[in-house]
């Protein structure tokens, strides 16, 4: 075991993928020479080549395309898009092919890559460097869409993906990048080495996709996390002192649907969460996955705190952010439904 | 502080130079002399033949024979041969087009007036090389042995289909014979094609890629994200953009805007562009090795401009009569390639007009007896279709949780 | 008053908006000269002239842009991508750029257009002409979208779409473009020459945005659609022999919640229905939104058919399309929970 | 069939002649004498003039004099006023940047080394013009005299910010001053220019367009939908790259591959393209106003590359030092854009170190003095922010329903 932030957990997991499969190659913008903007893959072309990590021109959609024929030919491409923020120029790679091609060749050709991507605010990134558009890849049949909360997680699950005969959309909470962010910018920041799931094997581990995890265990409400929610949702409860049952999903797609309904079947409340704008947003498929399961059990509305239905702002991201206080409101409420 | 005016702006539309009712008039397309354009070593530093993007390389002459240094890329045999491709082509599509009125299946293409570019292509690949085609290649298929039957099951759908009855009739994909999966949205292919070269060069590898793309759409921006990644990286890829003067209903000038040519778009990149005359079997064969070895060689990209004209409707949805002259396409100054490739073969005394009647008749009788056959697997309008339960099968390698449940809950 | 299909209607709505501002602009690719792929343009640049419809060439990014930067001029442009399937290409213009313009500049720059683009399938047009990307505009603040059902409200809404000030998403439905189409592919199609709705005022008329409508009261069971599902709602309701009261949506967003709350407290029962693909599609924020506000009132939970989680095929289309007998056998589900 | 051995392939990445710890190296930059390059008249036949794409502009020698055809677009007074604007910019960034460094904002970006190419070009522009920039063009706005306050107020993201807080610091929007609203993501703005320039050309104006891009930038596809749209509709648009060698931590290899410049890539549509020194203010401005008046006079679209260098990191979240040697901004052959109009103007006889050390305490002030305003309006980090009730205005025209509650909902 070895203490790893998030960051050099993801270039852990390249790196140990890179040793064992040569096929696997990593690149994107300023993903070379330079390690990514937030060094996500440095050294990784010092220790593997220009072939197999390198710089890409700034365009996204050939980020994606040009991966895709990769993984058409067999390689596995670990691609980074800058920000998800930046993922729009590429969506038509995204949904119209790579999710697509094992479906329509029947198998001929398949399309293993991973398509790794910083989402999420609290950076004062403004609306262009603080989306979360997980709801855009979970509506498309053919892809999965994983989202870590920790460096042990990030490790275990970016091994996995890389594995994964299908393309995987990697989304990685930048706000925890460094520690395990609870919501709160008024207290000081704590880091990964001061936390349990800072300590990371550290040659390969897989952790399956599609398995949910939870993160703090109890009786009155269950609350659906995934990435920085996962750490609000767990000082919300603190705070609120609600036994709350708090699930990180870790994967949205393929979804861990058998422990959700577990969860909610014995709290009998439920609460989702996530930082992305309501509406549409991947908490009314879990809405709506809960109430179809769990409707005979449930003893008050399921509720969503969610991002607003406005762009990211810039100096109102406080405001804007769903944490620890409107989570907790939630949580009263539902507990005095 | 500015001299001029403030004068009007006006707004400019490209229209094509005639309309239906109006008389066909290519007196605006140039068209060198064939053999006039010159045939530079593979390895030419690509700004001194930016001259290349604004000609059309042209074999065979109009009195059939192979002129200049493009010609003798082929032998006799090797030309008899692909006067049977593009005859076969010719022949498949007219059996489909009337299996679509019949309603065996829901959709057709074809390739009237084009089958030079992808047959003659063909012969220039190598076992291995994989094509990222549009729907408009099927030549590539026909040309490389793809069995006529296993095209017709995917047209008809049917429970034979090798796609499983999941892809719109045409949409190919036949890896084995180095047809990459067609997609319906455009352009998509061009930065995969890319991608693939990228992955052969990064893996030490010696096959290639090729791209295909057409005219109009040359507009999309993965036309860009193509030329830019292979210009990058050098990418081991043939870029190919069959002009066949229409886009649907939009000539060539909306895509075109102001450019000479759409060969010259890559110029701007640094990639060698060549203009060949696609009605000309020896000239895109001999443009394409050119091309082709270019890539195996380690050389980078070319982009070629294969000039031809659609002939046909853009598919069995559309009516070109709207929107163009009936008898535009009898018009068209480059002619017939199946008719061209047959008078040179019976110049140099190696063909005849009864063979060719007869080598008709041979074709129509092997394509029949392939509809026969793949009927026997049922058309989309009979019986013998893929199965519902596939329907559910291969978006992922393991069917995940939902999915299965969805298929239960189905029934299927 | 004049008999339309829902391809005059939405030609009509355009040549009225034409003829009354000069400001509305109309283009796309084949819709100049040609008249559209669906002729929904014919004729309209030989009344018009060149520079107020003309053909594009095939970018949808391109047309989006374009279109964006000519109502930032101050024209109001009304689009059309050939099919909803071609969108993505234009996706990044669509949601970082029209839908956030207003905002990102307090207003100074604004983005009144239509984007008008056929959806859904049932016309053997596979995977690529054949998708319901609703929910992907939906999840996007600043963004209208609007699918209507008939030539009646398509003129309308339509119409009220060229005059809103802000980017509207106008999703037509093909299947609907020649009949009310009920989702049995065996019966003979029906025209809109037989249908009420067939008739449409000849000159200007404005439905507003955001209300829904009754398509058939009901006492049992509300089911909430939109475009064709609204037939096959009304089809499956018929069939079943169940007193459903169908309600078309008309706008996803914004969205008449008080007309579905209003229903369902009194049905009592809720069945959502929807072509796309079944998760994150819209049908989940309906599912959240009637749970949220109904919970207390709901006797059984809310089911919801929809597209599955494939890509659209081509030869299993009858198989894939959620037609009547779906929609019955959920009614039926939701009547004996 | 093909004579080649299937030799490996191998991968081919572009690198920059240096790295940090090297010695820089700008000797394959070719730089022709200022005066050199001919100015052809504005109404040229585009493929007459396509060495223009692959030569250099410049008017500015080095003995700071102004040569050739392209000199005398300006006069004294209007030289003396383009300094003052490129060194209040500089100013302008020197205490924004000390200002980030401070906490009072969250982010910057300077023009260090660049000034000229905004400030100059904006001078050939009229009243109604509408450029479409990067967050590298503020010379726009400080050259067409928008209040820096309200640049400041935008960037502490105070209660006076015109934009109430919505936008990331830079991100700028002045429609009064022809400046359209500034996006995070690249190039988008590239389509939206050549659709504003087509509006204006339908609606029978004289307005035009200006599209900036960044050199990095030209990759995306969205500047290949431009091109095509200004091409197809012949739109009154200027297309700006500004070349400053470096995107982030690439190379313009990485985005150039192997193409001659960045300006050839306009070729391939037949729009005219030129490169001008973009550190040389004077040849910007005549660059500028040959290819406004092109646009103004219905001629259709121009392409520019400027070739400049970003002196400074991308922005204040960036550390070059990491990826290119730490002195190569001073081995630029092109000079310091002030330094260089400073010494024309010393030249000239119209200005002396002396007047240029006073304009420079002089504009010192008045950066100050307008800081010292902006702050009383709050800064990012103090009080005084726009309140979190804006946040939800202005998402659509009308309030929707679904944003009341949820305003509501949060006590706003
Ligand atoms: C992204 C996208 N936009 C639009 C279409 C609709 N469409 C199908 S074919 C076609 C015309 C293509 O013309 P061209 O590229 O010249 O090829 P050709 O049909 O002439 O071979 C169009 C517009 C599409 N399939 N995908
Ligand atoms: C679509 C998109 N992709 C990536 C980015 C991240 N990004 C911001 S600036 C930049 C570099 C741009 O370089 P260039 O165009 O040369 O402009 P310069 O910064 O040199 O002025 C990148 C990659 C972005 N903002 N938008
Ligand atoms: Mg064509
Ligand atoms: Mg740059």
């Amino acid at each position: 075991m070895a203490r790893m932030s998030m960051i050099e957990a993801i270039r852990s997991a390249m790196e140990v993928s890179m040793a064992r499969d040569e096929k696997v190659v990593v690149f994107g913008e300023d993903v070379g020479y330079f390690g990514g903007v937030f060094r996500c893959t440095q050294g990784l072309q010092q220790k593997y080549g220009v072939s197999r990590c390198f710089d890409t021109p700034i365009n996204e959609s050939g980020i994606v395309g040009t991966a895709i024929g990769m993984a058409a030919y067999g390689l596995r491409p670990c691609i980074e898009i800058q920000f998800a923020d930046y993922m729009y120029p590429a969506y038509d790679q995204i949904v119209s092919e790579a999710a697509r091609i094992r479906y329509r060749s029947s198998g001929q050709f398949t399309c293993p890559m991973v398509i790794r991507m910083p989402t999420g605010g609290g950076i004062f990134g403004g609306q262009t460097h603080s989306q979360s558009p997980e709801a855009l890849f979970t509506h498309v049949a053919g892809l999965k869409t994983v989202v870590p909360s920790n460096p042990h997680d990030a490790k275990g699950l970016l091994i996995a993906s890389i594995e994964d005969p299908d393309p995987v959309i990697f989304l990685e909470p930048k706000r925890l990048y460094n520690g395990p962010f609870d919501g709160r910018p008024d207290r000081p920041v704590t880091s990964w080495s001061q936390h349990p799931l800072g300590e990371v094997p550290e040659g390969h581990f897989a952790l399956p996709l599609g398995e949910a995890v939870v993160r703090r265990p109890g009786r009155a409400v269950t609350v659906l996390a995934y990435g920085t929610m996962v750490h609000v949702a767990l000082c919300a409860a603190e705070e609120a002192e609600i036994d709350a049952e708090v699930i990180d999903l870790r994967t949205l797609l393929p979804l861990d649907l058998e422990t959700i309904v577990a969860s909610v079947k014995k709290t009998r409340r439920c609460v989702v969460v996530h930082e992305a704008t309501l509406t549409s947003g991947f908490g009314a498929e879990l809405v709506s996955l809960v109430q179809e399961e769990c409707f005979w059990h449930l003893e008050a509305p399921i509720l969503r705190v969610a991002g607003y239905d406005t762009p990211y702002p810039h100096a109102q991201e406080w405001d804007y952010f769903p944490g620890p206080r409107r989570v907790a409101e939630a949580l009263v409420e539902t507990m005095e439904a | 502080m500015n001299e001029q005016t403030a004068a009007s702006l006006s707004f400019h539309v490209p229209e094509p130079e005639v309309r239906p009712g109006e008389q066909p008039d290519f007196s605006h397309v140039q068209i060198p002399r064939a053999g006039s354009v010159p045939r530079p070593p593979v390895d030419v530093d690509p700004s001194e033949i930016r001259q290349l993007a604004y000609s059309i390389i042209r074999v065979l002459n109009r009195d059939g024979e192979a002129v200049g240094p493009w010609a003798g890329t082929l032998t006799q045999g090797e030309l008899l041969e692909g006067l049977r491709h593009m005859m076969r082509l010719r022949a498949f599509d007219a059996r489909m087009l009337t299996a679509q009125r019949q309603g065996k299946t829901s959709f057709y293409m074809q390739h009237m007036g084009e089958e030079a570019v992808s047959c003659a292509f063909r012969r220039a690949l190598e076992p291995g090389d994989m094509n990222f085609p549009t729907y408009r290649q099927a030549g590539l298929l026909i040309a490389g042995d793809y069995p006529m039957v296993e095209m017709m099951n995917q047209i008809f759908s049917n429970e034979a289909d090798p796609l499983k009855g999941r892809q719109l009739p045409v949409l190919y994909s036949a890896k084995d014979y180095g047809f990459f999966s067609l997609s319906g949205n455009l352009a998509t292919q061009f930065p995969q094609a890319v991608g693939w070269a990228m992955a052969s060069a990064i893996s030490g590898d010696s096959r290639i890629a090729v791209a295909w793309i057409g005219d109009g759409s040359t507009a999309e921006s993965d036309f860009h994200a193509g030329l830019v990644f292979a210009s990058t990286y050098r990418a081991p890829v043939v870029l190919n953009i069959v002009n066949n003067q229409w886009a649907i209903s939009t000539f060539q000038g909306i895509a075109r805007g102001g450019s000479g040519t759409f060969a010259a778009r890559g110029l701007g990149f640094g990639i060698p562009a060549l203009r060949v005359d696609g009605n000309d079997y020896l000239a895109v064969h001999a443009v394409a090795k050119w091309a082709v070895e270019r890539a195996r060689r380690n050389l980078g990209p070319t982009l070629i401009e294969h000039v031809t004209y659609r002939v046909g409707a853009h598919s069995t949805s559309d009516d070109p009569s709207a929107y163009r002259p009936k008898a535009e396409s009898d018009a068209w100054p480059l002619g017939d390639p199946v008719i061209r490739l047959k008078n040179h073969l019976i110049k140099l005394g190696a063909w005849s007009e009864e063979r060719q009647k007869q080598a008709e008749a041979e074709i129509r009788d092997e394509v029949i007896s392939a509809q026969r056959e793949a009927e026997s697997h049922g058309t989309m309008h009979s019986g013998g279709r893929p199965s519902p339960r596939d329907m559910f099968e291969g978006v992922y390698e393991t069917m995940p949780p939902h999915l299965r449940r969805q298929r239960q809950k189905a029934g299927f």
